[in-house]
C-alpha cells in the first residue's frame, strides 16, 4: 500500500534537446529569470505491500533494468509519504 | 591575439558563446606547441587513442617535434580506422580503376557523397553509411544519429536530402538481445527520420545469429540538387571565414572514432566506453531548412559536415582541399558544456553541426539567415595560404601542423589475408546432400513462418513514407520511386522520377564473397530495373570483421573484387560507400555483409511498374534462366 | 474572380506544408503561405494548419507552436470565424490552443503507425466536409505517434451530442482514440481538426491510394467563392 | 541559483498507456507485489536568482499554461533543498 517514486533524469553530459528547446521557448512567452530547464520521468509505483527494504531493493532492479536507460539515464528511488 | 581574430568575436548569434575571456580556464594544463618542444620526451597516451607506435613515430616526424595533445587528438581520430580507411584503401582503388566510362558521374568517390547527373539539369546524391557498434550500445541513439549523420552528408553536397532507407541486420528473432535491440533501432530510424521530414522508401530486415552480438544498422540518404549547384568541402581563398553551426559542443562520443569504431565489444573496452551521441532531429530538420537557404542565396564558398572525428575532420579536410591553411580559435566554439578541454572539443561527436568557408562580405547575409532558423552560428576561424593549420585557446599555440597530413596521408596497410580454414569444407557441403522434406506442407509453413520471409510491417508501419508527397512507390515495392518535379523549386518541367534499392545477402557472401558481392549488386539491379529504372550508380556499405585477421581481410578482398568486377561488367559505377570493420564478438567475425545501394532513373515516372499482379485474365511471364 | 487564398503555417519543424499547398493548388486555390514568426494572417480567407514536429513535438506536440506570434493572431480570428483545418500536427495545436476541446495523448500501442486507414465522415455541416456525404467510408493515411483523443466524460458526451464528431476510425483503431474518434469541429463548425492526412491523398501517382482528400479542398473553395 | 521542480502526472480517470504497459511487462521480469504504476514527466527549472514568492509564482503560471496540459494533467511545484 506504499507508493514508490522513480524519478529518471538524462545524465548531465546528455545533450537534452526537450529541455533546451523549453528553455529557449521560455524568453518568448513572458518568462524570465529561467537559466536552465531539464525534462526527466517520474514513475509513481503503487506496491501491495510496505515499501520495505526488499520491496526497495526490486525497485532499484526495475528502475536499473527497465524505468531507466542507464547508458545515458540516472535515477533516484524515493518513498512517497 | 590578432585584429582579425577580434573581429570574428562580434560574428556569432549564440547567446552566451565563448567570448574568450568569460570561460572557466585552468589552462595550468595546457599543452601548447611550445611547452611539446620543450619537453620532447613527455609520454603520450597514443595506444589508449588507437594509435600504433609507428603511426605515433610518424606523426612526430611530420612536425618535427613531439605532438600536442591537441595534434594527438587530431591525428589519432583522422589516422582511425573509420576516418582514414587504412586497411581497405588499396582494396577500394578497383572501384576507381575498373570503373566503367560514365558520363552521368559528375562527383565520385572521395567526396562527401557521390552525385550523378539524372537529366533535366538536375542531379542526385546518395550515400550508404554504417552505425553498427552505437547501436549496439544504445540502440535508439545509435540508429537516430547514424540516420542524422548520413542526412548531412548529403546536406553538405549542396542538395536537400529527399528520402532515407535502412538496411538492418538483427541477432535470431527469438534470441533476447534481438528484443532489446530491434525495437530502439528502428524507434531510433523512425523517430529521427520521422521528424525530418524525410520519406522512408525501402530497406531490409535480416535475421541471423552472427548478428547477435553486433547488429548492422546501415542507413542511406539520397538528395537532389540542380548539377550546376554542387557543393564541395573544400575551403580555398585566403581570408575566407571559417563558420561553425548547428547544436553546440559537447562531450558526446569523445574518443569514439578511434576507441569505439575501431574497438571491440570485449570487457575491458567496455570501461573505456565513451558516452554515446545523442541526436536532435528538430535541430537536423531546422539545419536543413538554413543550408538550403544558405545555398540559395549563394553564400557558401566550401562546406563539410561535422561526422565521426568532428571539428578535428571538418578543419583538416576543409583546409588540406582549398588553400593549404587555416587559422582557428578553438575557443570560440560554443559549448554546451564549459569545462571541455580543447582535446575534446577536437574528438566530440555532438550531432548536428556543419562547417562552412564564407565570403566576407557575405557573413552578415550568413548569420542573417542562420537567426531566421534559429541556428547557433559563430565565425571560428579564416582561411589561410600559410600552409598549416593553425589553432589557439585563449591566445596560445595548440596545433600547428599541415593539414593534409592528416587529412590524406594517413598509413595505409597491405595487411595480409588467406582463405579461411574451413572455406572449402564449408563449399563442399552442398544442399543436395541434405535430406528431402517429406512433408512438403510443414516445410512450406515452416519457410513461411520464419521471421526472413515474414511481413516487415511491424518496422515499415512506423516509417513516413508518404510526407512531402513525392512518394511514388515504397514499401511493399522492392524498390522505391521518387517523382522530381515537385520535390525543389524548378524542377516542375521534368518527367523524370529516380528509383533506389538496397540488397545484401551476408550467408551468400560467406560462402563465396566474390559471388555474394556480386549478387548483392545484381539484385539492387534488377529491383531497380523492374521499375521500369535505368540503373545509374552505386554506393555500398562493407561491413565486416576486424581486418587483423587475415581470414576477414580475405572475405573483405574477395568481396570488393567481386563488386568492382560486377560494376564493370554492368556499366555502373561505384560513387561512394563506407566500410566498417571491427563488426564481430570476441574473436569471431560477423558473416561479411556488403550491403550495396542502386540508383536508376526513369524517364517518366508515370510509367512506373508496380510490382504484384493487377488484373485477372493477366498473361504470367518468366524471364531468365 | 480572384482564387481563394487559403494560408499554409510553417512552424520550425513543420513537415506537410509544401504537400498542403499542393493540394490547395490541386483544387484550383491559392496557397498563401505564413511564417510563424509574423504576427500577419495576410488577409487569407482559410487557415490550413499542416503536419509535421513543431519545435521537435518536444514537451508535448504542439504545445510550444501555439504561443508563436502568428498564433497570437490566428486564435481570435478563429474565434470569430475564420474557416481553419488543422491537420495531425495541426490537430494538436488547435486543442493545445483550446480552440479545440480535448487533447491528443501517445498512441495506446505506443508506436508510431503509418497506414491506410478506413475513415466514416460524420459530419459534413463545415466549411471543410461539405463536399463529402454523411457516412461516407474514405481511405486517407494516418502517420502519427500521439493520436489518440481524449477527453473527459463530459466533454465527450457533449461533442458527442453536439454533432463534434466530424470523423471515425473504420477497419481498426489505429491508436486507441476515445469513440474511434478521428477528427472534430468547435460548435460553430469553422475549425475542424483531425489525425489522418488529406493533403497525402490528392493525387494519383504519389502518396496514399486513394484520391479521397481532395474533397477537403473543394469544400473549402467552393465555400469561399460562394461567400 | 535555485532549483524547482515541477511534476506533471496525469489525471486519474486519463488512461496511461505507457504506465500500464509498465505494470503489464513487470510480473514477466520477475517483479511481483506492484499493483500499479504511473509516468509522468519531471522538469527541473534553474533559476537565476531565488525561489522567492514571485519566482514561483511565475513558475506557477508556466506550469499552468506551459508544461502541463491542464485539460489531462495535474503539476505539483516544490522547491528543492
Ligand atoms: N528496414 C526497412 N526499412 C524500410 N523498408 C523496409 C525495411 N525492411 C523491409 N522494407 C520494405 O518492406 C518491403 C518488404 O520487404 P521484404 O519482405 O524484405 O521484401 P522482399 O523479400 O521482397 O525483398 C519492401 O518494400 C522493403 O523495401
Amino acid at each position: 500500500m506504499a507508493r514508490v517514486i522513480v524519478d529518471v533524469m538524462l545524465k548531465p553530459e546528455i545533450l537534452d534537446a526537450q529541455g533546451q528547446a523549453i528553455a529557449r521557448a521560455l524568453p518568448r512567452l513572458g518568462f524570465s529569470g529561467v537559466s536552465a530547464v531539464r525534462q526527466g520521468k517520474r514513475f509513481e509505483v503503487e506496491l501491495d505491500g510496505p515499501a520495505d527494504e526488499a520491496a526497495l531493493s526490486d525497485i532499484r532492479k526495475m528502475a536499473e533494468t527497465l524505468l531507466a536507460n542507464t547508458v545515458i539515464e540516472d535515477y533516484r528511488v524515493t518513498v512517497e509519504e | 591575439m590578432s585584429e582579425r581574430s577580434e573581429r570574428a568575436d562580434r560574428h556569432s548569434n549564440v547567446a552566451n558563446a565563448a567570448d574568450g575571456g568569460g570561460r572557466v580556464n585552468p589552462d595550468v594544463n595546457l599543452d601548447t606547441v611550445k611547452r611539446a618542444a620543450d619537453t620532447p620526451d613527455e609520454r603520450q597516451p597514443y595506444a589508449e587513442l588507437g594509435m600504433k607506435r609507428d603511426e605515433y613515430d610518424r606523426v612526430k616526424e611530420i612536425l618535427g617535434r613531439r605532438p600536442t595533445s591537441s595534434e594527438l587528438a587530431i591525428y589519432s581520430v583522422m589516422w582511425s580506422e573509420h576516418c582514414s580507411y587504412k586497411s581497405s584503401k588499396v582494396h577500394l582503388r578497383q572501384f576507381g580503376t575498373k570503373a566503367p566510362q560514365s558520363d552521368a558521374l559528375l562527383v565520385g568517390m572521395g567526396e562527401n557523397a557521390g552525385v550523378v547527373d539524372i537529366g533535366d539539369g538536375w542531379a542526385a546524391t546518395f550515400k550508404i553509411e554504417s552505425h553498427n557498434h552505437p547501436s549496439y550500445v544504445e540502440p535508439h541513439q545509435g540508429a537516430a544519429t547514424g540516420v542524422g549523420g548520413i542526412v548531412r552528408d548529403i546536406m553538405s553536397m549542396g542538395a536537400r536530402p529527399i528520402a532515407v532507407m535502412d538496411a538492418l541486420r538483427f541477432g535470431g528473432a527469438d534470441q533476447a538481445d534481438t528484443r532489446r535491440v530491434l525495437p530502439g533501432v528502428v524507434e531510433g530510424i523512425s523517430h529521427y527520420g520521422n521528424c525530418l521530414g524525410l520519406p522512408n522508401i525501402g530497406g531490409e530486415v535480416v535475421f541471423d545469429p552472427c548478428y547477435i552480438g553486433n547488429p548492422l544498422v546501415n542507413a542511406l540518404c539520397v538528395g537532389l540538387l540542380r548539377k550546376d549547384q554542387i557543393k564541395l568541402a573544400i575551403a580555398p581563398g585566403a581570408g575566407n571565414k571559417v563558420v561553425l553551426f548547428g547544436a553546440l559542443t559537447g562531450p558526446d562520443g569523445i574518443g569514439g572514432a578511434s576507441v569505439l569504431a575501431s574497438a571491440t565489444f570485449e570487457d575491458e573496452s567496455q570501461a573505456k566506453r565513451p558516452s554515446v551521441q545523442v541526436g536532435d532531429p528538430f535541430m537536423e530538420k531546422l539545419l536543413i531548412e538554413c543550408c538550403l537557404e544558405l545555398y540559395q542565396a549563394d553564400v557558401v564558398v566550401g562546406i563539410q559536415d561535422l561526422g565521426a572525428a568532428g571539428v578535428s575532420c571538418a578543419t583538416t579536410e576543409l583546409a588540406a582541399k582549398g588553400t593549404g591553411g587555416m587559422d582557428v580559435r578553438l575557443d570560440l566554439v560554443p559549448l554546451r558544456d564549459p569545462s571541455l578541454r580543447p582535446e575534446e572539443i577536437l574528438m566530440s561527436e555532438s550531432q548536428e553541426r556543419m562547417m562552412a568557408v564564407v565570403a566576407p562580405d557575405d557573413i552578415d547575409a550568413f548569420m542573417a539567415i542562420c537567426a531566421k532558423w534559429d541556428i547557433p552560428a559563430t565565425v571560428i576561424g579564416e582561411v589561410t595560404d600559410s600552409g598549416r593549420l593553425v589553432m589557439t585557446w585563449h591566445g596560445e599555440t595548440i596545433v600547428d601542423i599541415p593539414p593534409g597530413t592528416a587529412a590524406d596521408e594517413g598509413p595505409v596497410y597491405e595487411r595480409p589475408f588467406h582463405e579461411p580454414a574451413g572455406q572449402a569444407a564449408l563449399n563442399a557441403s552442398s544442399p543436395a546432400d541434405l535430406p528431402r522434406p517429406e512433408d512438403l506442407r510443414a516445410a512450406l509453413l515452416q519457410l513461411l513462418g520464419s521471421p526472413n520471409l515474414a511481413s516487415k510491417e511491424w518496422v515499415t508501419s512506423q516509417y513516413d513514407r508518404y510526407v512531402r508527397g513525392n512518394t511514388v512507390l515504397a514499401q511493399p515495392a522492392d524498390a522505391g520511386v521518387l517523382r522530381i518535379s515537385e520535390a525543389m523549386p524548378g524542377a516542375e518541367e521534368t518527367t523524370r522520377g529516380i528509383a533506389l534499392a538496397t540488397d545484401g545477402n551476408g550467408r551468400y557472401a560467406r560462402l563465396d564473397p566474390y559471388a555474394g558481392a556480386q549478387l548483392a549488386l545484381a539484385e539492387a539491379y534488377r529491383n531497380v530495373a523492374v521499375t521500369g529504372a535505368v540503373p545509374l550508380a552505386v554506393t555500398n556499405c562493407l561491413n565486416f570483421g576486424s581486418p587483423e585477421d587475415p581470414e576477414v581481410m580475405w572475405q573483405f578482398s574477395e568481396a570488393v573484387r567481386g563488386l568492382a568486377d560486377a560494376c564493370k561488367t554492368l556499366g555502373v559505377p561505384v560513387t561512394g560507400g563506407n566500410v566498417s570493420f571491427y563488426n564481430q564478438t570476441g574473436s569471431t567475425p560477423i558473416h561479411p555483409t556488403p550491403v550495396v545501394g542502386v540508383l536508376g532513373v526513369i524517364e517518366d515516372v508515370a510509367k512506373r511498374v508496380r510490382s504484384g499482379f493487377t488484373g485477372t485474365g493477366e498473361k504470367v511471364v518468366l524471364l531468365g534462366e | 474572380m480572384s482564387a481563394a487564398r487559403v494560408g499554409v503555417v510553417t512552424f520550425p519543424g513543420t513537415l506537410d506544408d509544401q504537400d498542403a499547398a499542393r493540394a490547395v493548388r490541386h483544387a484550383g486555390g491559392e496557397a498563401v503561405p505564413l511564417w510563424h514568426a509574423d504576427p500577419d494572417l495576410k488577409g487569407v480567407d482559410a487557415v490550413f494548419l499542416p503536419g509535421g514536429f513543431s519545435y521537435g513535438d518536444y514537451l508535448r506536440c504542439g504545445a510550444i507552436s501555439r504561443f508563436a506570434p502568428l498564433m497570437e493572431e490566428l486564435i481570435p480570428a478563429a474565434r470569430a470565424g475564420l474557416p481553419v483545418l488543422g491537420t495531425c500536427n495541426g490537430f494538436q495545436i488547435l486543442c493545445e490552443a483550446h480552440l479545440l476541446p480535448g487533447a491528443l495523448m501517445r498512441n495506446a500501442g505506443l508506436h508510431y503507425v503509418c497506414r491506410d486507414q478506413g475513415i466514416r465522415v460524420e459530419n459534413t455541416a463545415t466549411p471543410w466536409t461539405s463536399d463529402f456525404t454523411e457516412g461516407q467510408e474514405i481511405v486517407l493515411p494516418v502517420k502519427h505517434g500521439e493520436g489518440r483523443y481524449v477527453a473527459d466524460p463530459a466533454t465527450l458526451a457533449a461533442i458527442e451530442a453536439g454533432g463534434q464528431v466530424v470523423f471515425r476510425y473504420t477497419g481498426g483503431n489505429p491508436n486507441g482514440s476515445l469513440n474511434d474518434i478521428a477528427g472534430i469541429r468547435n460548435e460553430a463548425g469553422n475549425i475542424v481538426g483531425l489525425m489522418p492526412h488529406p493533403e497525402h491523398a490528392v493525387e494519383d501517382l504519389t502518396g496514399a491510394p486513394s484520391t479521397d482528400g481532395r474533397a477537403f479542398f473543394t469544400s473549402i473553395l467552393k465555400k469561399l467563392v460562394n461567400t
